[in-house]
């Protein structure tokens, strides 16, 4: 195992996808000369030429675009926006051209791309640039939607998604960028799309959350392991498709279900977990999918605004709490 | 622009002067942009290098869109088809003329949900179309796309869009995977004279123009986006000028010399494969409304008929028989092979069967087996 | 009452309301010169003038932005798009613009701005046209979202929502323009923003259906009566905020939901409402919330596939009859 | 362009001609643009009808931006300020020049996120910046906005913006109503070399250009977006250019001399008061980093030093002095002053209040008790 920063998780992705695949390429604003905004492509302009490792213009509707059509004409493209919040401009490529062409083409045309960038809260940046978007991409069938919470799943999805013949929308984090941790050193290191993992082992609640949210779950179960509560916690990795069967057979033993989602809460990822769960495990819920989200409001700027905005730990282990009925 | 031989290129350069002082010049405003014209009724077949038979299967194709669309109308009002449906007609001088400076199958082509001519003129056969207007598993895409998403594989078409502007983008890409692959092909962006004022347009432009992309840029200027005219939409209704802020070639052609179009297509697709981008915008007119259901109150009789003298394939048939090229008995009898092939594209549609329910889960991905929500 | 198609109503609101203030315009594409591509504008630019009922050019980004740049210099635009799919190149200017900059400026400006058109489901125009949008934007806090499905309600509400201070999405159909139904000659009718409207009452079981749906909640209600069962319909009408107290107080007392909406499954309207009253009704729930949507697939061209794509009454009917647990 | 008195217009006639042969045009290709050029050095302030007054509140208006910004470099290092800070060091003469241009409280002016300068230079308190910056209650979006985000109503500031682009169609619509309302106002929309290369940017200005809006779009080409320099990112490095696509005039304009903004920025004004949009672009460079966190690695250190050397705030000193219109001790006083507003601005920042945390719910909507989500 090695210990790489969740940057250079994803970065060894594109690395070795790169070298094993020569219609693979990175573009995006910011990418090549610069080294990357937040450094994931530190090097690769060096190591692939500009003719590969491409900085864009800020048109983000332009080069998603162009991603979708060099997809469509046999390349594999990795298009990276710089945040997610850029990617507005372009989601008319994203959702009516990614999403669809392949299917009103009768199947003639497909598009092995991959749509990255960091997704949601990246600290006191106000309203238009800390959006959680996964539950947008989810909406609309023909989209993968991956988003990632470490560097072992960075880089063991990322390759996955490359290799892809579908449109990916993978979400990473400015926050988690430098957060180090192990990834295998498997060659050809591949997680599978679509499987959740179980990140922790317990019986009384479960507790989902992908991407930050995930480490919110972990440290409420910690809180709540002190209280003498073991709480099952399990990151989805993959929005779409979701790992339902992790997750029912998850709250079918703890009987409870506690979501954690930065993204603001009306019609979220949670919202649909929340449907789901309710619908599979009606006779097995000991108390109402209880959910930690943003608040219902735009992410504004000052600092303890922005921290109470956030899902916290506390509320996350509170809503344990209240739905073993501790309190 | 070496390779537009016979077309003028005029350069204009538009140089800064001082403020009425001398010696004092901090910066030069300079301006350098190139311009083609291609006029009608300039190029003769033999100009072009085309035989009699040549421009015999290019007056058939012409006259295959034709009948095909208009046949396909009358299926419209019988409900066999529904949806919008675009017809082409009027234009049919675009498709056909630029096919002549393709290498179909090699190059690619894309344009907006006015596709039918364009289709037809790749090859694609009256059946297929015919089928997928009907929305029936032998059509072109399945019967999933209809009359604004033909596709076609092999002969390259890359659709049929709906979303104005959304397909110029995807255009550049397939035009930068030309030029990554080094496969020598180039991309035909086919526009409408509305879908200029769309951001993609800009941002694809700049793009290509700065990546050096085998793209060429064809704004089929039909007058009207629905019912507005071009004048009431552009702040300079002079669409080829558009060139200018990419730094790239524009030129102006008139649409309804099918000519004229091969003429000015074939240079811009010289200029493309030597990864020149450029821009071409060829004056036309839609004869019908803007879909089935548009009666065109917008413009006036005088205007529609004082057009349709102009209309391209009156225009060939009488060169092929001024000229002595072809005779009224040869010219009706491709009328009339053109009518049987569109006649018995709608018996095929008629028998090729829907598809089934299940097929609704077909095509989303290319996977198999992916878990929908049901 | 007066008997009126539902763009005549939709025509009378904008009408009364262009009549009552000067500061009310109308601009989107072929809106004047054309009278509109559904004709919902028919007469207004003559009655107006080309200075308030404005054609605009195929530029959805720029004529959301200018409207956005006008309500903020004090005037009421109404912008329609033609359809709600071709606001896609124009969501960064809804949910960044509209919805964030009056956070962002503490309350200095604000946005009395409607962005109109029809949404959803238009019959055999395959994929990109056919979206259901209501949830996108029900996502974003800062906006809200009014999906009609009647001509008295569109008349009511949208008046409302041309004098509401904030943005509204307001989300009518293509498949209804036609629909007659009556509409109230009260002098300045104003239907409240946010609250529901109790359609048909029954204790058996509740369905919630807006725009369209609401029919086939209405049809499904009608054949469960047969049954001998009587089926509780609500249509919220306005989706943010949403009029919780209705549909809870309404499942308290059925102790069953039906949902029928039109939009792909995925974190829906449909996924939110369950979510609420799994958490507001957890003890009175006889039976998991069901809901009927469109296909998890993108809209199909031919016509057998796209009457399966979308949600059908017997299908509400038969949902219904499952939580009933009558088979 | 009548206004444009002392700058010289330059109108280009392109015409087509035909291809080799006479009398056979089909249509006229032309095409006419006007450009004008600000040279620096070139306006004296008696030119501009400024006193000796009027200029030496130009330089405190600089050094006020220069220094406030030098002191919120430090509290970010200190992390008093946090999120992106973006510096306007270096394009201060813009800020001074446009404001001389404009009536302040009754035209509008909306900008991207290196939005400092102007706001200062509009005449906003260095204290509620400074507090905005500090996230505090007293601040000019009430700690809602941060550095990106500065607004003012009263002196009609319309933001600060993050998203690069999407505010130029806002910019589009504050003209819109200026028009629509006839309160003679015209709206300064500034965005940055790389804003030009959005679609928002092609469809504002043909917007513009179509209805014939009060707007005067300014790009305030620094060199970079980011750390892109402008010919890395345009196929055409000539941004003024832009301005011939919508038949609008274009200037070309030293940002360094803040006499040339003036002038420039006057011109264009009184175009836009009759309705003419147009655009402007300003060459100036930004000497910091692109935010905080850039260490400029793109950029030669020579390229720097020697664009320091043109500093507009040193050029109007330089000016003054050797214009013997001041002195270096009265300029020393104009630099503790300025010293002095912007310390007591860090005092009256940390001393005000945070937000209390019910306020997140405050100023999303007007409405009062709108039933969020909790
Ligand atoms: C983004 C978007 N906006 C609006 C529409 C509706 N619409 C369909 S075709 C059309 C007119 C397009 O005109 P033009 O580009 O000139 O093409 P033509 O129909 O003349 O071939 C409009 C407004 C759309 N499909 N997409
Ligand atoms: C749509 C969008 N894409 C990307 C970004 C990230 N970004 C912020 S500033 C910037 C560079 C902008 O450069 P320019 O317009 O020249 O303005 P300058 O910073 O030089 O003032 C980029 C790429 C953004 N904020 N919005
Ligand atoms: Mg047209
Ligand atoms: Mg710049």
């Amino acid at each position: 195992m090695a210990q790489l920063q969740l940057r250079e998780a994803v970065r060894a992705a594109l690395v070795e996808e790169m070298s094993r695949d020569a219609d693979v390429f990175l573009m995006g604003e910011e990418v090549a000369e610069y080294n990357g905004a937040y450094k994931v492509s530190e090097g690769m302009r060096d190591r692939f030429g500009p003719n590969r490792v491409i900085d864009t213009p800020i048109s983000e509707s332009g080069f998603a675009g162009l991603g979708l059509g060099a997809a469509m004409n046999g390349l594999r493209p990795v298009i990276e926006f710089m945040t997610w919040n850029f990617a507005f401009v372009a989601i008319d490529q994203i959702i009516n051209n990614a999403a669809k062409i392949r299917y009103m083409s009768g199947g003639q045309f497909s598009f092995p791309i991959v749509f990255r960038g960091p997704n949601g809260a990246a600290g006191q940046l106000a309203a238009t640039h800390n959006t959680s978007v996964e539950s947008i991409y989810s909406c609309f069938p023909g989209l993968k939607v991956i988003s990632i919470s470490n560097p072992d799943d960075a880089k063991g999805l990322l390759k996955s998604a490359i290799r892809d013949n579908d449109p990916v929308v993978f979400l990473e984090s400015e926050f988690m960028y430098g957060m180090r941790g192990e990834v295998s050193e498997e060659e050809d290191y591949l997680i599978p799309i679509g499987k959740a993992r179980i990140a922790r082992e317990g019986d009384a609640v479960t507790i989902v959350g992908h991407n930050k949210s995930y480490w919110r779950a972990m440290e409420a179960a910690e809180m709540l392991e002190a209280d003498g509560y073991y709480a099952e916690v399990i990151d989805p990795r993959t929005i779409r498709p979701f790992d339902w069967d992790a997750v029912v057979s998850s709250v079918r033993k703890t009987n409870r279900l506690v979501i954690v989602d930065e993204s603001n809460p009306f019609a979220s990822v949670s919202s649909e977990i929340a449907f789901q769960v309710q619908s599979r495990c009606f006779d097995y819920l000991d108390a109402p999918v209880r959910r930690i989200t943003a608040k219902d409001t735009p992410a504004p700027y000052a600092k303890n605004l922005m921290t109470y905005y956030l899902p916290s730990a506390e509320d996350t282990y509170q809503a344990c709490r209240d739905v073993l009925y501790l309190d | 622009m070496t390779t537009t031989t016979r077309a003028a290129n005029v350069a204009a350069e538009v140089q800064g002067q001082s403020n009425g002082q001398q010696g004092r010049e901090v910066e030069r405003l300079s301006m350098t942009a190139s311009f083609s014209r291609y006029p009608g009724d300039w190029y003769s077949h033999t100009d072009l290098g085309f035989s009699t038979e040549d421009v015999l299967a290019m007056y058939r194709s012409m006259l295959l869109q034709r009948r095909f669309e208009e046949r396909s109308a009358q299926m419209y009002s019988k409900q066999k088809i529904a949806g919008f449906l675009h017809l082409y007609i009027g234009q049919e001088a675009i498709s056909t003329g630029s096919v002549q400076a393709l290498r179909v199958g090699h190059d690619t082509v894309i344009t907006a949900y006015r596709d039918h001519g364009i289709a037809l003129a790749l090859g694609m056969s009256a059946d297929e179309c015919m089928a997928e207007l009907f929305g029936r598993i032998d059509g072109c895409s399945k019967g999933k796309g209809g009359s604004m998403h033909f596709f076609c594989r092999e002969k390259r078409l890359f659709g049929g869009h709906g979303i104005v502007g959304a397909h110029i983008p995807v255009a550049t890409g397939i035009g930068f995977a030309h030029k990554y692959k080094g496969d020598g092909g180039v991309c035909i962006c086919y526009l409408g004279d509305g879908a200029v004022w769309q951001g993609a347009f800009h941002e694809s432009l700049n793009l290509a123009g700065l990546y050096k992309l085998p793209v060429v840029y064809v704004i089929e200027n039909n007058q009207y986006a629905m019912g507005t005219s071009v004048d009431r939409a552009a702040a300079d209704a002079d669409l080829y000028k558009q060139s200018i802020s990419y730094a790239m070639p524009g030129s102006l052609v008139d649409g309804m010399d099918v000519f004229s179009v091969t003429r000015a297509m074939r240079d811009h697709v010289a200029l493309a494969r030597e990864n020149q981008p450029s821009v071409v915008e060829i004056r036309t007119y839609r004869y019908r409304g803007h879909s089935m259901s548009d009666p065109g109150k917008y413009r006036s009789r005088e205007e529609l008929e004082a057009r349709k003298n102009q209309d391209p394939i009156l225009r060939l048939k009488a060169y092929l028989l001024n000229g002595g090229l072809s005779t009224n008995e040869e010219l009706d009898s491709v009328d009339r092979s053109v009518k049987r092939e569109v006649n018995e594209s709608v018996e095929f549609s008629d028998s090729s069967p829907l598809p089934p329910l299940e097929a609704i889960y077909d095509h989303v991905f290319t996977e198999e087996g992916f878990p929908f929500l049901r």
